[in-house]
């Protein structure tokens, strides 16, 4: 386990693997208080995002979530939210304690990302919209002679939807280099493994007959993943990239990972200790105060 | 766990339970969605189960397949997707040829509120009612969401019965009403009428226990069917009082508020009416259905409001002003 | 070959020309769909015109990406294919963020009629209705196709046009329709109103004239825009003669009867109302317009029938029934 | 040229040439007397339809259009449906005098295929949705220990459509082999060559990574078309298959060929005695005469 504690997250200076940390147990608080949530979809993809968001791969200004230089993240399985809320916080996009009214009536956080919210460009949480806007936001940055990425998140479980194989041939056909999908390919969907339903939709052969480059990965491993991304904004060749990235749903509590039982279940009574335990961070008290910092990182960030 | 009597999810699946026992034709897809009531049915029917898979609109396809040969083919899934994604499949898969694909689809209303617009089942009675043949089943209970599935299974054409989260005690005794009428009286009155459905029919309840204690008698009326109506009741009902108010968790437009307002405006006497509904909106940001009941006046005091001032207009200021406070106050004492 | 200047999709392709002219950032996505005006403007902007492939859901994803980076999109396909096929795209995408997307659709009404319920654009306007700030522009000539598809990009959100295939002889002059009013009087009349849209408009303007050969004075409006609905104009278009008849080519459900139904069932005073539609069927089999017409009743005659007929109610019986007959003869002399 | 006339049509004894060569000539001769008609994409597929139905390939009675026991045919590409209705027609499903009147009010032919017609089982027109309810069907049948084939004949532009990939992982994922997809593949679609709209949609690697059994060939040879065939019924590895027939549009009338220009166009003046020519069957009064003759094959076909 990682050493961390909430002082390094009030100090804005820590360890991507400290910040994931910091995520998936920020994840659970808020989760824990709102009553609701989807934990394990959320946990699976911490590591991507934080590559992306604190790892210097995307291009984003907190403080001026519409920067338009900004690259793009379409989180397209906006049920993995949780992980997307707690990142944009500690970036900076709104404050920490925002998340703390998770689902709230008097909070801005529902249980679907939508771009009410600082730093989210659309609405998700239907299944298979994501990677057909971003090929849309894609074409119009290569028109606009942009070098900016659109980076789309899709659960492998999504890659079911036909939608998804229309967009993939479109990003082909177009030559949508920018153009960066990630599968969070945890292998489940959300009552069953993914190769139990429809075991052809998210293999490598299905994105390179779509005419996408594929690089698989651990997808729970920062340097796979930066080093994987390092040349994003440099490929040029006029093919759309795909990461299908290895993940395990409910990464970070034992015994909520790799089971369909989890998708959407919160844990309860003590089960909630042994996730807090396995989590670190100390004691709720002791860990929500990290909800009430002001956010420890730089108004700026550009890669 | 075993199921809860309360909850119209669980009344559904038992009612496809005793379909299933009955009928070995019978089958069940799902979109990847999961309910203690699929697992039920999974254990005992491993091969009339099939998860087709996040694939909403070959599911429905499929389904017509199933049907036509032969099969009654039950769906499950959130009803925004379960509309919504495969809308093209339904009109034309389905109905084209009346076939028995029987949605079960949760959601319904505002009862994944805080989920966003993307689970929100407040959009979807316009497009519904406009599949032709589409049997459209909207219980406000769990004794009315089993005595729909089962109809629906036995009218034998396109169904689709919408289904709420919340498990509220049951307002329907099946012993008087009549799951064939579509509709039924939950509670006798002469002053005005408040139409209902689905969630809202908890409301409208309430809201005459309020107007009662002031002295005006409202009846309610559960519209539990959307679709096929008869005509010839629902007619009835918008004759015997000077009022009308109807009352749904459901856009303005193609729900029920425009289902009555079809029939009224061409009516020779028609009743004063007003139609209480949420807003022609897509609604961002965190809403709750409480919230929504008071922002919309779809809350039981809001009924009650519309009923007065509608009772004003047409006893041209019979109603003093004072029973309008008078409900606010019990409403809070209540 | 060049535009025809009676033929709305060529009226629409002139405008979206204008804007493309304008506004080097609008562009045009068909699924794989041609048109004289298609082929023109690919000619002078190839840059500016995908075609996104057979690939609606998609299509409408896309569209809603380049609007979100500041692009005015056109889109250009079948009505019945562009709505119902990426219905859940056209709500999430493009009307959750209000983008300036623009669905120009061909095939309103029966115009593919022999081509079957595929393509029929019958059952649309529920599902289009029911979406949050859509425009729907259904224009019965093509002076306001043209009118239409510059003021929907002007206004700057979603919407959509629907076009009919026929060409016929303008109905309206622009120096006296205000497009942004979204409906028209085209002709004068006392007696009663004879609400129309799209290719209906045409048949209410031939039914107008009959009815005034048998001195009875019938205003005609055409509502070439479903949505929004300036409430104040159309309440007005309502109140003012003491029968009101609607006719479409649409279905009964979800279209202008439910519209105009929505708003008179709210009135204090309404008037005698009949809507004439299309019934809540799938035509299956060869469907032309003019069997349609007789059938359902939407042709000329039809309408001059239900206008006489609700006269005869609201003046008990003042009118004598050999009107209706000379309405037929003089229908069959014409 | 294959020589035949309409009498040997007449007779009901004729070559697998000459049906095909009846039916081009048949199609158009529909869709000029109802002014309307997609020529190019019905005579596309007019050999792999009288291979399937005069080939032995699709069990069938012509009298009994609902017998229980029949192969489903399902014209996913509806607006091929001129070759369809005259092979039906041809078949015995109902007279050949139906023919003339193709979209007449008079006449029970839309512009797309509907299951008021005799042998057609499903609505279609509006492209992507034959093989998900193929699927279904063959789903049912295999449920039901029928050998038969469920055979769904798909253009190639329409397989950009997400059903089609939807359908094709379901199909795969259930061992439906049974199922058998022929791919219309002329490599147009109706305003564009596929490969410039979307390149990727059609390919053999794309059905591959379905899970597909694939099989490439000639879609206008009779020998390619029934020596692919002759197995489909004794397939039972619990793979579908799909047939990527390479096909010309507008095969049959050499300045129709190959064009969009001729998605949906009508010969016209010269244009058309021309396109009669080169169908052959003679002169319109003698090739009509056909249209009046009662059915030539005996009722019941099963192979
Ligand atoms: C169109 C649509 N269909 C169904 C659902 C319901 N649903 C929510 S999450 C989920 C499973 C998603 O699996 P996957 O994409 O693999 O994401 P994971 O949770 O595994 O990361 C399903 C079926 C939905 N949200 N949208
Ligand atoms: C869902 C849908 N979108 C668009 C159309 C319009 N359309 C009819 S045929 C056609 C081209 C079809 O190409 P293909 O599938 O290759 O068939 P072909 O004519 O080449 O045999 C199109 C786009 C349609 N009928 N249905
Ligand atoms: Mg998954
Ligand atoms: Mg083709």
């Amino acid at each position: 386990m990682i050493a961390w504690s909430p002082a390094t997250v009030a100090s804005g200076r820590r360890s991507l693997d400290a910040t994931a940390a910091w995520v998936r147990r920020a994840a659970l608080e808020m989760a824990l208080a709102g009553g609701k949530g989807h934990l394990a979809p959320a946990w699976s993809w911490v590591e991507i995002g934080v590559a992306l968001y604190h790892g210097g791969v995307l291009r984003h200004r907190p403080s001026e979530p519409l920067w338009a230089g900004r690259d793009r993240f379409l989180l397209s399985k906006g049920h993995g939210c949780l992980t997307l809320y707690a990142i944009l916080a500690d970036r900076g996009f709104f404050p920490r304690n925002a998340l703390a009214r998770f689902v709230q009536p008097d909070g801005f956080l529902p249980g679907h990302p939508d771009p009410l919210i600082p730093g989210v460009e659309i609405v998700s949480g239907s299944l298979g919209h994501g990677l057909g806007v971003g090929a849309g936001l894609a074409l119009a940055a290569r028109r606009d002679r942009s070098d900016a990425l659109t980076v789309v998140l899709l659960g492998d479980g999504e890659c079911q939807e036909g939608s998804v194989a229309e967009a993939a041939c479109f990003a082909a056909q177009h030559g949508l280099d920018h153009l960066v999908a990630i599968v969070d390919r945890n292998r489940l969907g959300s009552t069953a493994r993914t190769a139990d339903v429809m075991s052809h939709a998210t293999t490598r052969a299905r994105w390179e007959s779509a005419g996408f480059e594929v690089r698989e990965l651990n997808g729970h491993s920062f340097p796979a993943l930066l080093g994987t991304l390092s040349d994003v904004r440099q490929r040029c060749f006029g093919q759309p990239l795909v990461l299908l990235a290895d993940t395990v749903k409910g990464r970070g509590v034992s015994f909520m990972e790799d089971s369909p039982l989890w998708h959407h279940r919160l844990p309860r009574d003590e089960e909630i200790e042994l996730a807090r335990a396995e989590l670190g961070g100390g004691p709720a008290a002791a860990f929500l105060t990290t909800f009430s910092d002001s956010p420890g990182v730089p108004p700026e960030v550009a890669p | 766990m075993s199921l809860d009597s309360r909850d119209p999810r669980d009344a559904a699946f038992r009612a496809i339970g005793t379909v299933f026992a009955a009928n070995a034709r019978a089958m069940l897809l799902t979109n990847d969605m999961g309910a203690l009531g699929v697992d039920e049915l999974c254990a005992r029917y491993p091969d009339r189960v099939v998860n087709a898979g996040i694939a909403e609109q070959n599911l429905i396809s499929v389904a017509a397949g199933l049907a036509l040969s032969g099969r009654t083919v039950f769906t499950w899934g959130i009803l925004s997707h379960m509309t919504a994604r495969c809308y093209e499949q339904l009109r034309l898969d389905v109905c084209t040829r009346a076939l028995p694909v029987i949605g079960i689809a949760s959601g319904a209303g505002l009862s994944y509120g805080v989920d966003g617009p993307t689970h929100h089942g407040i959009h979807d009675l316009g497009p519904l009612r406009a599949l032709p043949g589409m049997a459209i089943w909207n219980p406000c209970d769990a004794r009315i969401a089993e005595a729909a599935v089962l109809a629906a299974y036995r009218d034998g054409g396109p169904a689709i019965v919408r289904l709420d989260k919340e498990a509220p005690e049951p307002a329907h005794d099946l012993a008087h009403t009549h799951i064939d009428m579509g509709l039924a009286s939950l509670r006798a009155g002469s002053d005005a009428t408040i139409v209902a459905t689905g969630a809202s029919v908890h409301r409208a309840l309430e809201a005459a226990s309020q107007l009662a204690r002031e002295g005006i008698s409202a009846r309610v009326v559960d519209l539990f069917r959307l679709a096929p109506i008869d005509e010839g009741l629902l007619t009835g009902v918008l004759a015997e009082t000077p009022v009308v108010v109807s009352v749904e968790e459901h856009a303005r437009t193609g729900g029920l508020a425009s289902l009555l307002a079809e029939r009224i405006a061409e009516l020779a006497r028609p009743p004063r009416f007003r139609a209480l509904a949420l807003a022609d909106r897509l609604l961002l940001g965190v809403t709750t259905r409480e919230r929504a009941e008071q922002d919309y006046g779809i809350g039981a005091t809001g009924i009650a409001h519309a009923v007065l001032d509608l009772l004003t207009l047409v006893r041209r200021g019979g109603l003093r002003p004072a029973r309008r406070a008078a409900i606010d106050t019990s409403r809070r004492v209540a």
